[in-house]
């Protein structure tokens, strides 16, 4: 299985290809399986991938386009390969756990196309590779939301799919023109990431690059202030929709950063670092406080997604392998925390209809195991220890306090208004009396909802009491990243600021 | 020195054919002028030492060209004067004007890159048709059946276009007879 | 010993997950037998180890696994038993099994019983990480987990609803619940913090690097970690002005209040200073700075359990000052002295929290005292445990807090801070007063509660197990002298200096003639019944007590409503009109220029050759002018 | 002499004719005529081209130029009578129906 990484993304592919002909009755069973087995593929991907290896692992390159040196390229590292994991986990969950029975069979041919291009992205090595599969997950998203979402469905999806491609568009600029200048410097065309970095590019050249690739992943991110489609987008979008854009879509944008912005522009990373934490402490309280006035449970958590988001750009520009693995980490906390959350809120909302807090009350009485799941998901959420929440945002939180303690503190105060929202939310939702006459009769999850968010739940707790098999290979290669950005940086300010970790200063 | 005077005599009385062209309310007029100033062009294009082109130029414009058009007046009425309102005539003589001395000016500049490598050099000692023949035959063989094939389909097209409903009068109005029917009703 | 190490801090898991098992289903008393037989053998494993210790004097150090290791950080969950922690464990253990046994009779009428055992074991397993951890991390650990579950327990009963806070001062569980969470995040932050520093001057988290690299550190760095931990601590242990939540959190099951609120959980910031000893002692601006602010709690807090009517948030407010009185000994350096008074505090709070919930229970949950009153026929046992409680607390001779108050006392005087002394003194007297006036309004007197209300003594088994804290609240404070060489092992030793060991007659006559003052003036004023003084109750000081000093009417006004206003505003009015309206705008401005650029086909093709020629023209222009510009 | 730059001026200035005439006609055939000039003036550029660089390839463009101009003739005429057919004029301000 030399080219598994290619089954990887293709497979899913292929799979909707067929789903064409399978029968309506049968769509969900079939969706389900192919998920699983792709995720069993990811698994054993997992399981063959050297951990003590920080490179690139099961390259596989065909070339395209060779006069300009476009190629298909790809594959994983530490860094990519648990967000492939997560998505193809997530995919599956989110197929398990799906209410939708409207053109139940469209909806499982979009995941299924929607899964290979998560996979694309995160396996790409070649720009070009990299922006089409960037590019083309905008389109099932686009269709999921505007064809099973909410009343403003339409709105929200066209929002949500001009808002990114602009600042994709940004990005598309900029790569085009780091091949350009790739090639003056070379003589040769290359659009693959790692020639790329081996590129060492003059700091206003940088600069320049490093503001047209911001734009195409802080949008995706979304940073502040770029960051209103999303909560449009969550509102309006179905429960699967949500939860694959939370879960995965949104890391695309603070994967991009790992990937492109830190090693190709070092000297440019480091001196955006204010500006970026500046914007990513707005972020953080802003939003959480935003998150606080909501009526609406999944506006909450829409805006409670920026909030953490802002916490994963922060550890990355932390510059040492604490906060950057650390908020590799947390992107795989977030998409599986706020992923279930959503699930949940699609619980409810498939029983009564509607999201307001307003609505509910007493929940907890009614429907315990529904409250128990509900409660461990938050605890993760506001990053409670021996939860998978916490790791992650200690990390980030630690990592950046190296950089500036002022900020970390300013920063470190979401886990005060996280906690807010949340609670508040609980309270609203799940304590006090059962007021509403119509939430008297509500059924507890059934096996369906049982099933789906159960294996959440362990690997929330899990990942939060045992994170090692996860971190340390995500560790590895991120200290393999900043000795290469530390050597490649030319200014003496970017050499100061990234801090090689002693275990690694001597070696690679 | 034939040349020169060609060349300036050419150029006058094609500058002037194609005003009038341009200018004319009459369609005759203009036709012929317009007529008149493509056998100039080919002159053109015999000074140049383009003689094959120069003789396509008479045969396919002047001739087939220009025939097509006259042909086709016969469905319109050239008699009468063609009413244009121009709506805004400054703004067409300033772009024409404009258009003019810019490009009057940039091809009046030197020309700097004089290392230009021809692609299809001509022979020394061959005649112009033969020269043409050899590089039509081989290098653009495919663009010329393309262009021989649409020409056919050009044919073709017109051909249904035009023919459609022969038997209908273009200039007579045909509602016309049933308004005189009108008329004398009301009387 | 290793195992035993394990046992002592999983038996507790175990019961909590069993528990849990049962967690939806009605009540099974056999699940509260296994969950207090569980920790019955936490604490057995507990003394076991406390002998080992004491015999051996050697602190066992056991590493489970790793935890989180990144760059250069490693986590352990590695667990330290020397004797503070055996202390703590043994302490935390103890009361815990005698909590878990009274819940079994306390709750055995609610519907959530199984539920309660299981947040209750999981309570005392967090507790149990957080005093045997090994590395800061690991405490945090302990630290977040006591939090969360305080959160489940005083929301225990969520279905409540919220209230006017004129009716009841917390609210509501849920809303109490909550507060204390957030309260607990923002010591939560401090400490964070704290560790932050440790980590980047140290690089390392595990307590016996960080104290043997301390010497290397310069002062304000040691400043900042000693404030930064201190603010965790201020939270976890309820000190001004991160107070509000402990008495809020009274609404919780009255057992969870003897067992967190009283006896483990809130010393946990005293527990924190005492561990992180070697960094306060270096630190002698931010030790005083703790020490002022415990003296201040103690006054503060007992000046508003004076005039409380209600039974639960006296102990609490005084629980509140006895903390003082720990941050007080422990900011002046006498560590272990603290830790004793901590001990010695969690059997007599623990067993008069207990106590007041007999009362509770016999009354049908009324908590206003003033509706009590000759409550000692039909409950004398509760009677005679919480007169020993009270007399414990009052520091009346022989009984355990005699012996931990008085010694903190005379360090305050002995450190030659006469002004914290005098406090102290004065705080001795008014907690004598309070918690008389308590025993006296419920158990003397007149009855005053309503007629349908029929006291009864508490089950027999519960009785019984309230001995021990009865029996621990009278002698805990004859191993005074034992206890010190075993803990100074690893505290610092602290001895009264020659001077003051000549004063100490006068100085323990000093705090007696305020203690039995105190408890003569609450016999005078309340053993006969309650006369009611309406132009005291009028009074501005009074009200400015019963309030609570207003404060946490000024945390709603100028940080709760400030706060979801300022949350609305930004969501409406910058969120949707500045930030999204912007986006919109673009897309807008683009949408109406379309509109606009209409206008522009008329249909006309001479109007569009128009247009192209107007392009055409420009194109060859700036052709033309790059042409001349190359 | 007369070099490439006098062609290409007298190219140039007949294509600004063309232009007008494209910009001032509104009769439709009128307008065809226009064109013609346009394209009458780019053949003369080519074929001047290629004569001052020695090089067929103008004049090859010049060819196909040609035949597209017939082509565009043939069905350009066949168009305009359907039009008048229909409509009875060739004038352009009256056919406006594609208003935006």
């Amino acid at each position: 299985m030399d080219n598994i990484l290619s089954i990887l993304v293709f497979f899913p592919a292929i799979a909707g290809l067929l789903g064409f002909v399978v029968d309506k009755e049968s769509a969900r069973a079939y969706g389900i399986t192919v998920a699983a087995i792709e995720f069993l593929l990811s698994l054993w991907l997992w399981f063959s991938f050297d951990t003590a290896n920080a490179g690139m692992q099961f390259v596989e390159m065909i070339p395209l386009i060779p006069s300009f040196g476009i190629s298909y390229y790809i594959g994983v590292d530490g860094i990519s390969l648990f967000i492939i994991l997560m998505a193809t986990l997530m995919t599956l969950i989110g197929m398990v756990g799906m209410s939708t029975t409207k053109n139940i069979k469209n909806m499982i041919i979009t995941l299924l196309f929607l899964e290979m291009t998560m996979v694309g992205v995160f396996v790409a090595l070649d720009a070009i590779i990299f922006y089409l599969f960037w590019e083309l997950s905008l389109v099932p998203m686009l269709y999921i939301i505007g064809a099973w979402g909410g009343p403003l469905r339409i709105y929200a999806s066209v929002k949500f799919f001009l808002y990114t491609f602009t600042g994709s568009l940004i990005m598309l600029v900029g790569m085009l023109f780091m091949a350009y200048i790739y090639h003056n410097t070379t003589g040769i065309w290359s659009f693959a990431i790692t020639d790329w970095y081996a590129l060492v590019l003059p700091v206003n050249y940088q600069l320049w690059l490093f503001v047209a690739f911001f734009f195409g992943f802080a949008i995706k991110v979304p940073m502040f202030p770029f960051h209103t489609w999303l909560p449009y987008a969550h509102g309006q979008a179905p429960t699967i929709g949500s939860v694959i854009l939370a879960a995965v879509l949104l890391k695309m944008g603070t994967y991009g950063f790992v990937r492109f912005s830190l090693p190709m522009f070092p000297d440019a990373s480091v001196m955006m670092i204010t500006p970026i934490a500046v914007l990513a402490i707005i972020m953080i309280i802003y939003t959480a406080m935003v998150a606080y006035a909501q009526k609406d449970i999944k506006q909450v958590i829409a805006y409670s997604s920026v909030s953490h988001m802002g916490i994963i750009m922060l550890g990355i520009f932390a510059m040492n392998a604490e906060g950057i693995s650390g908020s590799i980490f947390q992107m795989l906390s977030h998409g599986i925390v706020s992923g279930a959350l959503f699930m949940l809120v699609g619980v409810i909302y498939d029983r009564r209809h509607t999201k307001l807090m307003s609505e509910f009350g007493g929940l907890a009485s009614v429907m315990p195991k529904y409250a128990v799941i509900f409660g461990i998901m938050l605890m993760a959420s506001v990053g409670l220890p021996l939860t998978i929440g916490f790791v992650g945002e200690f990390l980030v939180l630690l990592g950046f306090y190296q950089v500036s303690p002022i900020m970390t503190i300013l920063a470190g105060t979401s886990i005060i208004i996280g906690a807010i929202y949340m609670l508040a939310v609980y309270k609203k939702s799940f304590f006090g009396p059962v007021t509403n006459e119509a939430n008297k009769t509500l059924k507890d999850l059934d096996a369906k909802e049982t099933w789906s968010l159960v294996p959440l739940v362990l690997i929330v707790i899990w990942l939060g009491i045992y994170p090692k098999p996860v971190l340390e290979p995500i560790d590895n290669s991120v200290k393999a990243m900043l000795v290469f950005m530390d050597k490649k940086a030319i200014t003496q300010e970017a050499k100061d600021m990234i801090r090689v970790s002693k275990s690694t200063e001597g070696g690679i | 020195m034939y040349e020169i005077v060609a060349f300036y005599l050419f150029s006058v009385l094609a500058i002037g054919l194609f005003l009038v062209t341009v200018m004319s309310k009459n369609v005759l007029y203009a036709m012929t002028s317009l007529a008149a100033g493509m056998v100039l062009i080919s002159g053109f294009f015999f000074l140049l030492g383009a003689d094959f082109l120069g003789v396509v130029q008479l045969v396919a414009y002047v001739g087939a060209i220009m025939a097509l058009y006259s042909f086709a007046m016969m469905f319109f009425d050239a008699t009468r004067d063609i009413k244009e309102k121009n709506t805004n005539p400054a703004l067409v003589f300033l772009l024409g004007g404009l258009s003019a001395v810019v490009l009057v000016m940039m091809f009046a500049a030197p020309i700097h890159s004089d290392a230009i490598q021809a692609l299809y050099p001509m022979h020394e000692g061959v005649g112009n048709a033969q020269d043409v023949g050899m590089v039509l035959f081989t290098k653009y063989l495919i663009p010329f059946e393309v262009a021989a094939l649409m020409l056919l389909v050009a044919m073709i097209a017109g051909i249904i276009l035009a023919g459609k409903k022969m038997d209908q009068s273009l200039t007579e109005d045909i509602g016309a007879d049933d308004e005189i029917l009108k008329q004398k009703d009301e009387k | 010993m290793e195992n035993l190490v394990y046992i002592a801090l999983f038996a507790p898991f175990v019961g909590s997950m069993f528990a849990a098992l049962f967690g939806m289903s009605p009540k099974q008393t056999f699940v509260g037998i296994i969950a207090s037989s569980l920790l019955f053998i936490s604490f057995a494993a507990s003394a076991v180890l406390a002998f080992h210790v004491y015999t051996t004097g050697t602190a066992i150090h056991v590493t489970m696994m790793e935890w989180i290791s990144a760059g250069d950080l490693m986590i352990p969950f590695g667990f330290l038993v020397d004797q503070v922690s055996v202390t703590m464990m043994t302490v935390v253990t103890l009361v815990s099994t005698v909590v878990h046994i009274y819940s079994i009779g306390y709750m055995d009428h609610d519907k959530s019983f199984n539920r309660f055992f299981s947040y209750l074991s999981a309570f005392v397993f967090s507790m149990m990480i957080l005093v045997m951890s090994d590395n800061f991390a690991g405490l945090f650990i302990g630290w977040e987990g006591v939090g969360v579950c305080s959160w489940l327990l005083i929301g225990f009963w969520y279905h409540k609803e919220d209230v006017a806070r004129e009716k009841n001062p917390s609210i509501s569980p849920s809303w109490a619940a909550n507060e204390a969470f957030i309260v607990n995040r923002i010591a939560g932050l401090g400490m964070l913090i704290g560790i932050f520093i440790i980590y980047w001057n140290v690089g390392s988290l595990q307590y016996d690097v960080v104290f043997a690299d301390l010497p290397n550190l310069s002062s304000s760095v040691l400043n900042a970690a000693a404030l930064a931990l201190f603010i965790g601590a201020m939270g976890k242990s309820a000190q001004f002005p991160l107070h509000t939540w402990l008495t809020d959190a009274m609404e919780g099951p009255t057992p969870v209040s003897a067992l967190i609120h009283a006896a483990t959980m809130v010393t946990a910031g005293v527990f924190l200073i005492i561990r992180a000893n070697p960094i306060f002692s270096m630190t002698p601006e931010v030790s005083f700075f703790i020490a002022a602010l415990g003296t201040f709690v103690a006054f503060f807090a007992a000046s508003m359990a004076l005039v409380n009517r209600d039974l639960k948030r006296i102990i609490a407010f005084s629980t509140l000052s006895q903390l003082g009185y720990m941050f007080a000994a422990a900011g002046l350096g006498a560590y272990w002295i603290a830790l004793f008074h901590l001990a010695a505090h969690a059997f007599f709070k623990a067993l008069l929290f207990l106590g007041a919930g007999n009362v509770m229970h016999a009354m049908d949950d009324e908590l206003d005292i003033f509706k009590m009153g000759g409550l000692k026929k039909a409950m004398n046992w509760t009677y005679i445990y919480m007169g020993v409680a009270s007399l414990a607390l009052a520091g009346i001779p022989i009984f355990a807090g005699f012996f931990s108050k008085d010694a903190i006392i005379e360090t305050a005087f002995n450190e030659g801070t006469y002004v914290l002394w005098a406090i102290l003194v004065l705080t001795a007297g008014m907690t004598a007063f309070y918690s008389f006036r308590q025993v006296f309004l419920t158990f003397h007197g007149a009855k005053r509660y309503k007629d349908e209300i029929h006291p009864h003594e508490m089950y027999k088994f519960v009785l019984i197990a309230m001995a021990p804290l009865a029996i621990l609240a009278v002698i805990a404070g004859f191993f005074m002298g034992g206890f010190q060489t075993f803990v100074t092992k690893l505290l610092p030793n602290y001895e009264m200096s020659h001077h003051t060991h000549e004063l100490i007659v006068v100085l323990t006559a000093v705090v007696l003639v305020f203690a039995v003052g105190g408890i003569w003036l609450a016999y005078k004023k309340y053993a006969n019944g309650l006369k009611r003084d309406e132009k005291l109750e009028n009074s501005f000081l009074y009200k400015l007590l019963a309030n609570q000093y207003y404060i946490p009417q000024f945390y709603e006004e100028f940080i709760t409503k400030p706060y979801a206003m300022i949350s609305e505003k930004m969501w409406k009015d910058i969120d949707m009109k500045i930030v999204d309206a912007t986006v919109d705008g673009i897309a807008k401005f683009l949408y109406k220029s379309g509109d606009k650029a209409r206008a522009m086909q008329t249909g006309n093709l001479s109007n569009y050759l128009n247009w192209m020629a107007v392009g055409g023209v420009l194109l060859l222009i700036v052709a033309a002018i790059s042409a001349m510009l190359a | 002499m007369i070099g490439l730059s006098h062609y290409l001026i007298v190219s140039a200035l007949i294509f600004s004719i063309g232009l007008i005439g494209v910009l001032r006609r509104r009769n439709l055939l009128m307008l065809f005529f226009a064109t013609e000039v346009m394209l009458n003036a780019v053949n003369i550029a080519f074929a001047a081209i290629s004569h001052y660089y020695n090089d067929l390839t103008g004049q090859m463009f010049a060819f196909f130029i040609i035949a597209i101009a017939a082509s565009e003739v043939a069905v350009g005429l066949g168009l305009l009578i359907v039009l008048y057919k229909k409509y009875g004029t060739l004038n352009l301000d009256d056919f406006a129906s594609m208003k935006g």
